[in-house]
């Protein structure tokens, strides 16, 4: 079986053959085919069932608008679901499968649906599966689900790379066939910068699909002439194999090219390319999509849109069968009959609905005018059509052409509605454009290869006029101007069959009625019941047919009936096009500090702090469970000196005559009077009272100050004294820069932290304890002359200072800080030792800083001046957020020392169920306090500095723990703070 | 969606942070009588208009200014874009005015 | 008519010509006790409820579309309880009762499917955040159940655990959330409010109130004025433009919230899951489709459509979460119009005009909280007071300063 | 006493590949300062930037080059410009501020960058992989800067040429960033 529907003529390269597979069957094509058409080519039409009843479908399209021929492509991992044999370029190698049975597709043994298809009508589901009530998700719904979707993803990670890209143009022409070749054209030569996207990978359009002439030669001649002047354009960019899939706000189009999809294996490039088009001006020239009739059991493999068989015959040289019949309701049906009688397919009948006169001859057919298939016959392929007059009429192939309907997809993105014409008996696009687009062709109702190409240009040459160039018209080239006469007929009432509108959906003509009788009279609800239009084809062939046919059931016009809308994408997108290179670790950065690769060399293990990486604990050999090593480096720390990164901190360089009283105001606690020299803590509000940040500031000069901000906050807070800045006080002298990446910055904490940082720091510094007291800061130089910042603060509750340097030093810096350190027995500790010491010092953090949460609620109301205007002063006064029973941080420790605490367990009265009335409050914080030997706790309770020493629950029954805590001081280590000013 | 910067021409929204009403330009005199109702409208109670909205976007990924835009919730479609700062300080030189034109 | 298989057998047999109307298309009288302005999913409910269980049944639905055409008809379908907060969670827990036995109380088969929905954590300070979360949710009634690494690979091995940027530590799993057909849901209630005698009157929109001193008597329509002893606004989404015509400035913004759905697949994806390192939650449907979405586009909208940035950040967030999805076509996208709050909760309140009722300030939440948001709407309108459950959303919470902020992000909607 | 200098690395190591007629390479021993003008001084601190490099401060989104190519203005934000000058210590700032006295505020941005320089025939058609601002020479031309974000990451570029651009991205992400640019390199060529 060797093509032997093969006949001769089309744009196929015969030069190279290529083999394929498909269902098990090794077949061969040629390059230039899709799959359908090598399908075709070697009389394959039976190739999936439908969704719902399982029935034998073929091939009804040529193009994205396939309902049908939806298969599996490739293998493994690499397997795409629902691929659409249409638009599926031919390859060697290529493997194919078909979709949605149990068995094979030929003995399906879902097909059994189709016998219950009675009980199967529109919405049957709502009306039934509720009794008994356990049997729901039990039995009926996992039924359902097993007989959902069509095809099947591998469950595997998608093995390829994907690309995004941004391009930018002055006029985007969207579809090379004869209007937007003429548009790219015109606008070409008048300057623009002009971009063409053609979803096919032989541009054309129609032109490739039909014997029409232009200039008197053949159109594809023409087409590859304008292509070599448009190549020639420097200005010009040629798209192939690119979908503009949607039309967004301000002139953004997506759109998505198929690089590799044609190619056996993409060879380490990206598969597909996301690319967003920012143009002054659109062309849509999208063309024009065919549609069907509602006619019983129009469904069969064999049935076909009339302008794909002639597609088939006239670009890839395939006839779709031996003995065609033709039903349509409008001139172009019999193009087809005269299209594959002049290739030497026979023509068995041509069926008109209209009246008068056949408006061709077709050798040897059977002429019905005025008359209309009523039913077809064939099992797994049509053998026979029964007309309205009652003659059978033995066929293998059925071309339907219902008329028309413009592409206007891309126009209805941002929600415009098509106009109804009546000339055509089609939508087209109304006047509620996406700004900057203009349409021009099929696309617009511009049926006729002159039109086309007349309005082409036109509409080229204006959008370059719009823009300010130079356009002229090209020289309209000359080709026929004959209209396709159509008289609307949608449905063969008297089909006694069902009468197919969405053949992936499988909804009938019956069940736009059963709907229609139900009450769900608007598109949108005959939609949503029937699920007309939502199949993988939205609707493409099926949506204005059904809306015929309600209209006709509600004794309406299309038009007052309605229209639904169309949403993005114009045909369907791979998710991990979208997604392009954003996943796996590329998902976000990664951001190091300069100590990172010291870090790592010391085996440290690492955790994610926003985008930061950071080390969480540095195991010893010989330690097994992260705890040793944690409080390790506590003890370490509390007993001599640790070592921490906190080159995460933000850091903010605030200058200016006015920066004191800039922060004094974005500051809830006062910072005007910070003398030079100093370092202030700083508690910083949103404007509704609640706690935004928190940190350090330290002021180096008068008109000079450097901020620190938390990890998390650091963006966020730059972004708010931004707001400040430009928007609240705008006369002020001050300006702010981020410094975070500037410098390298390390905690030296611990008794021995002064003495180890006097090894370091260059000997014309002072920092004794009078020189250099806590909160101090100054700009020293450290190992022989290399600028650092040196600031005496501590969050660890020791002895302790933080220490920068620019960033090129940061690794120098802490080989040095560990070198120096060695005598002293230093450690390099961790987030998780650093949050160890800040539970055992009761200094609040992320958990605690959660955006829910008052400074009151933090136990520093006080801080909160009310001398002055502050962001959040106001707003933190009202009522409920200052109750007498208000939450409050605390201390807890559980009355027996030998439990753990738990972070998010609830705080309960003793002898009280564990119930919402009942939550007085939760832990926030929790660590194992090596220095105290057991487990303690930060949290919120109600009135909690009233109730130091009471007993009560921590109920935390997610983990099925409930244990006695006792209330205590947040301060459980030197709650006096003598060691940071030792 | 494009934002046409008054320095810097065009770009993408994707460069911008977005923030609310430009309402919040007028924040109330902390020392006012009514401060604690003044602030609790500033804060919470928006015209949430269906048409012309004037608000505040943030050049985070570019030149760092914060920008009024004057765009229609209904289509998107954006008429003017201002400097922030520009419309703050004339705000200042003159509280009566609001930046909103008419 | 009752629906059964029965009768669904009954039909078959006899060529399905027996089917009646779902609802009557009624014309609207002079005057009603309640107006119900807003026939979407919670318009809907609340006729039910009012009607079918607090037995007030002169009432009329106005809806400007068609009916259902409001959020419900444009959502993920997900249904949970899984709140932290005590104005929030009794709330949830109640609508969470209520879909477990919504299909045989209207009798349409909005197939409510509990397959559980799973929260992902990524950082220890977001397990901390979810043990106190399922712990609320324990103390209000409700299941919740904390996962580790392991837990989690149990139940969705083909999640990205080895090469994660950002790694998954564990999960919130509540078992009996999980997905119900948003438009059945729509149905059902306005199937079952008119067979109570609910007059629903699609395609009449309100364009004013009749307020006489401070009391709020009517509504002027598209198809006349209609008066009522009680109009009770429900219209999320348009909330700022109707209460703009009663005067009323509210706390919430109007946000594009979009949602995507990919060509119908074999089943591959059990539960509802959602991504805690950036903005991504995905279930698959009855029909096969993955339907998923991410966070709000972020600016101020009513244009029922949204942009490519946050199309993108969510398919990126569900590459980076489940790479097997990378195959599977995104087949369609759309845009919903949300009445985001100001602390990211809603109202169920009386106004300060007398006979004027505010239901609104959803979020991107309201699909789940359909049946509790009926009942307590219907409970406030029948009672003059508030459910015991819905005591907290009220509009005058920001004034008092007692916000129902989950998030703790603050008073900027776009962020809730 | 051992010697305890502290060597400087750089973001990048020195990286530097040729991807045929494209160039891709590190570019360090540059100081980098920023200068923002003081509420009521722009004239001065103007006057002092002619006088100490004969060039104009730049307006937002483009760049002047003073003292014959020995430093570049980029006007970066509204008040705030970078100058980007070859130099090898550690106080960048008193360069400037030797330069230009107490007309401005400073702060050094040396190592807050890492540097990257893409010149060559792909340049443009990679650069178009990561960065949505239109590099068109007809838009984007000589000596233009601005600031864009490039997956995820928040980048300078700055037109050097015809087909030059010098790419800064934050110091700690600069493996993340080089890898981008890498990466659209090699998709393209």
């Amino acid at each position: 079986m060797s093509q032997r529907m093969r006949i001769n003529g089309g744009i196929v390269d015969r030069s190279k053959p290529l083999s394929f597979e498909f269902d098990g069957k090794q077949l061969q094509g040629f390059a230039g085919d899709t799959l359908a058409s090598a399908l075709l080519a070697n009389d394959i039409r039976f190739v999936g069932r439908s969704f719902k009843y399982h029935r034998p479908r073929g091939i009804f399209t040529a193009g994205p608008e396939e309902p049908n021929a939806l298969v599996q492509l490739r293998r493994g991992p690499y397997q795409e679901p629902n691929t659409r044999a249409t638009v599926a370029e031919l390859y060697d190698g290529l493997h194919a499968a078909s979709q949605n049975y149990r068995g094979s597709l030929n003995f399906d043994l879902m097909a059994v649906n189709d016998l219950f298809a009675p009980f199967l009508s529109a919405g049957f589901y709502y009306k039934t599966f509720m009794w008994p009530q356990a049997f729901w998700e039990k039995v009926y719904e996992p039924a359902i689900r097993a007989s959902a979707g069509l095809g099947r993803l591998s469950g595997k990670d998608d093995p390829d790379i994907y690309d995004k890209g941004f391009l930018h143009c002055d006029i985007l022409v969207i579809g090379a066939g004869p209007a937007g070749l003429m548009a790219a054209l015109t606008a070409g030569r008048s300057g623009a910068r002009v971009i063409l996207a053609d979803e096919d990978f032989a541009p054309g359009g129609r032109l490739n699909a039909e014997t029409h002439e232009i200039n008197g030669g053949d159109a594809q001649g023409w087409t590859a002439s304008v292509l070599s002047e448009l190549k020639s354009l420097p200005n010009v960019r040629l798209m192939k194999r690119t979908t503009v899939y949607g039309a967004y706000d301000h002139g953004v189009y997506g759109a998505l090219e198929k690089s590799t999809d044609h190619l056996p294996m993409s060879g380490g490039k990206p598969r597909q390319i996301l690319w967003r088009i920012y143009s002054k001006r659109a062309v849509l020239c999208a063309g024009a999509t065919e549609r069907s009739i509602a006619f019983g059991n129009n469904d069969r493999p064999g049935v076909m849109l009339a302008g794909a068989v002639r597609a088939y015959a006239n670009r890839w040289g395939v006839a779709p069968g031996r003995n065609v019949a033709i039903f349509t309701n409008n001139d172009d049906g019999w193009r087809t009959a005269t299209d594959l009688a002049a290739k030497g397919v026979s023509i068995a009948a041509v069926i008109d609905t209209r009246s008068g006169a056949a408006p061709a001859d077709v050798a040897g057919a059977t002429i019905a005018m005025g008359a209309s298939i009523v039913d077809t016959k064939g099992r797994k392929g049509i053998s026979a059509v029964t007309l309205s007059n009652g003659t059978t009429v033995p066929v293998d192939c059925l071309a339907v052409s219902g008329g028309w309907s413009p592409n206007v997809h891309l126009t209805c993105h941002q929600r415009g509605r098509p106009d109804w014409a009546d000339e055509i008996a089609a939508f087209v696009p109304g006047k509620d454009l996406p700004v900057g687009m203009s349409v021009a062709g099929a696309a617009k109702g511009a049926l006729t290869l002159a039109a086309c190409l007349q309005e082409g240009a036109k509409a080229g040459a204006q959008a370059a006029q719009d823009l300010g160039l130079t356009a002229s018209m090209a020289e309209i080239p000359e080709a026929s101007d004959e209209a396709s006469a159509i008289t609307p007929f949608w449905h063969v009432t008297e089909s006694k069959g069902r009468a197919w509108i969405d053949l992936q959906n499988d909804v009938t003509a019956k069940d736009v009625q059963l709907a229609k009788r139900e009450g769900y009279r608007s598109v949108e609800l005959l939609k949503r019941y029937t699920t007309l239009g939502m199949a993988t084809d939205q609707g493409k062939t099926a949506n204005v047919l059904g809306l015929a046919v309600l209209a006709e059931a509600s004794g309406k016009s299309i038009p007052e009936t309605g229209t639904t809308i169309f949403r993005p994408p114009y045909t369907p997108v791979p998710i991990a096009a979208f997604a392009g290179r954003s996943r796996g670790k590329d998902f976000r950065p990664t951001r190091l500090t300069p100590g990172h690769e010291w870090a790592a060399e010391q085996g440290a293990v690492f955790v994610e702090a926003g985008m930061w990486l950071r080390g969480q604990w540095f195991p010893k050999p010989g330690e097994t469970h992260w705890r040793e090593s944690v409080d390790r480096e506590v003890l370490a720390t509390r007993k001599s000196v640790g070592i921490c990164d906190v080159t995460t901190l933000g850091k903010i360089d605030v200058q200016g005559r006015d920066a004191a009283e800039f922060l004094n105001k974005v500051y809830a606690n006062g910072f005007a009077k910070l003398p030079v020299g100093k370092v202030r803590y700083g508690l910083m509000l949103r404007e509704d009272g609640m706690v935004m940040d928190d940190g350090t500031t330290a002021r180096l000069s008068e008109n000079h100050f450097v901020m620190t901000t938390t990890t998390a906050n650091a963006v966020g807070v730059f972004r708010h004294m931004e707001f400040c800045r430009q928007c609240l006080w705008p006369d002020l002298d001050v300006h702010l820069i981020s410094a975070t990446e500037q410098f390298a910055q390390y905690a030296v904490a611990g008794p021995n932290a002064r003495k180890l940082l006097q090894k370091i720091v260059d000997p014309e510094f002072d920092i004794s304890n009078d020189a250099f007291p806590f909160m101090g800061c100054g700009e020293i130089t450290v190992c022989g002359g290399t600028p650092a910042r040196l600031f005496r603060i501590s969050f660890s509750g020791e002895l302790a200072y933080e220490i920068a340097v620019p960033s090129r030093y940061g690794d120098g810096l802490i080989r040095a800080l560990m070198a120096a350190g060695e005598e002293f027995d230093a450690v390099p500790y961790g987030t998780e030792a650093l949050s160890v010491m800040r539970i055992e010092k009761g200094h609040p953090a992320g958990n605690e800083l959660n955006g829910q949460t008052t400074a009151r609620d933090m136990g520093m109301g006080r801080m909160v001046s009310k001398k002055k205007d502050s962001i959040g002063s106001i707003l933190s006064e009202r009522p409920e957020l200052n109750r007498e029973d208000g939450l409050a941080l605390v201390g807890f420790r559980p009355v027996d020392r030998a439990r753990q605490l738990k972070s998010g367990a609830h705080f309960i009265p003793k002898g009280k169920t564990p119930s919402l009335e009942n939550d007085e409050g939760w832990m926030t914080s929790v660590a194992y306090s090596p220095t105290l030997g057991h487990s303690i706790g930060l949290g919120f309770i109600k009135r909690g500095s009233d109730r130091l020493g009471e007993t009560i629950v921590a109920a935390d029954p997610i983990r099925g723990e409930s244990i006695e805590v006792e209330i205590v001081s947040p301060h459980f280590f030197d709650p006096e703070g003598e060691r940071v000013r030792a | 969606m494009i934002i046409n910067h008054p320095l810097l021409g065009p770009r993408d929204a994707a460069e911008f942070y977005y923030l609310g009403d430009a309402s919040l330009l007028d924040r109330p005199d902390w020392q006012a009588p009514d401060a604690a109702d003044k602030f609790y409208e500033y804060q919470y109670l928006r015209d949430n208009a269906a048409g012309e909205h004037r608000e505040l976007w943030y050049h985070e990924q570019g030149d760092r200014s914060w920008l009024i835009v004057t765009r229609d919730t209904l289509t998107h479609d954006i008429t003017k874009v201002e400097l922030a700062h520009d419309v703050a300080l004339a705000k200042q030189a003159d509280p009566a005015n609001t930046g909103r034109e008419g | 008519m009752r629906y059964s298989g029965l009768r669904v057998l009954w039909e078959g047999l006899t060529g399905n010509k027996g089917w009646q109307p779902a609802w009557r298309e009624p014309e609207p009288k002079k005057s009603y006790d309640v107006i119900v302005i807003g026939g979407g999913g919670h318009g809907l409910a609340t006729a039910y409820y009012l009607s079918n269980k607090f037995g007030i049944t002169n009432v009329a639905v106005l809806e400007k579309g068609w009916l259902g055409s409001g959020n419900i008809g444009r959502n993920t379908t997900i249904i949970r309880s899984n709140y932290l907060l005590p104005g929030n969670e009794p709330f949830y827990e109640l609508s969470m009762k209520l879909w477990e036995g919504l299909e045989q109380d209207f009798n349409y088969n909005a197939m409510v499917s509990q397959r559980g929905v799973l929260n992902l954590c990524h950082t220890d300070a977001q397990r901390d955040a979810f043990a106190r979360r399922g712990n609320s949710m324990r103390l209000s009634g409700a299941d919740s159940e904390l996962l580790d690494q392991d837990g989690v690979r149990a139940l969705y091995p083909f999640l990205d655990f080895d090469n994660a940027r950002f790694p998954i530590k564990g999960g919130l799993l509540q078992k009996r959330g999980g997905s119900a057909r948003h438009d059945g849901v729509a149905w059902g209630y306005a199937r079952g409010a008119d067979l109570r005698g609910v007059d629903i009157i699609q395609n009449c929109e309100v364009t004013g109130f009749h307020i006489e001193n401070g009391v709020c008597k009517g509504v002027e329509t598209t198809k006349g004025a209609i008066s009522a002893k009680k109009i009770a606004v429900c219209v999320a989404g348009s909330s700022g433009r109707v209460m703009a015509q009663a005067g009323m400035r509210l706390p919430i913004e109007s946000h594009v919230l979009q949602a995507f759905v990919s060509e119908g697949l074999k089943p591959i994806i059990p539960g509802v899951i959602t991504f805690g390192a950036g903005h991504f939650y995905i279930s698959q449907s009855d029909k096969g489709g993955l339907v998923f979405g991410g966070d709000i586009d972020g600016y101020n909208s009513y244009a029922q459509r949204g942009n490519l940035p946050v199309v993108e950040d969510v398919c990126e967030s569900g590459m980076a979460l489940m790479p097997m999805i990378g195959r599977a076509r995104l087949l369609r996208m759309w845009g919903g119009v949300m009445d985001m709050s100001m602390d990211g909760s809603p109202f169920i309140d009386k106004t300060h005009i007398d006979g004027l009722y505010f239901n609104g300030g959803w979020c991107y939440g309201g699909f789940k909280a359909t049946p509790a948001s009926g009942y307590c709407y219907a409970h406030l309108l029948a009672k003059d007071e508030p459910h015991p459950v819905a005591t907290e959303m009220r509009l005058d919470r920001f004034k008092r300063g007692h916000m129902i902020d989950e998030k703790g992000a603050g008073a900027q909607p776009n962020l809730h | 006493m051992p010697d305890m200098t502290l060597k400087p690395k750089t973001p990048l190591n020195g990286y530097s590949e040729t991807f045929g007629a494209t160039v891709l390479e590190e570019i360090a021993g540059m100081g980098l300062v920023s200068i923002a003008t003081p509420r009521g001084g722009v004239d001065a601190l103007q006057g002092a930037v002619q006088s100490a490099y004969g060039c104009a401060l730049p307006p937002t989104g483009s760049s002047t080059i003073g003292n014959d190519g020995a430093i570049r203005l980029m006007g970066l934000q509204p008040g705030q410009v970078f100058a980007l000058f070859a130099y090898d210590g550690d106080t960048a700032v008193t360069e400037i501020e030797k330069a230009l006295g107490d007309n401005g505020y400073y702060t050094d941005q040396s190592d807050s960058w890492a540097m990257l320089h893409l010149s060559g025939s792909a340049a443009i058609d990679a650069l178009a992989r990561i960065c949505p601002l239109d590099l068109d020479a007809s838009v984007f031309p000589d000596g233009t800067v601005a600031r864009t974000v490039m997956e995820h990451m928040g980048v300078i570029v700055l037109r050097e040429g015809t087909d030059g651009f010098l790419l800064m991205a934050a110091r700690s992400s600069a493996a993340n960033f080089l890898h981008a640019v890498e990466q659209s390199v090699r998709n393209v060529t």
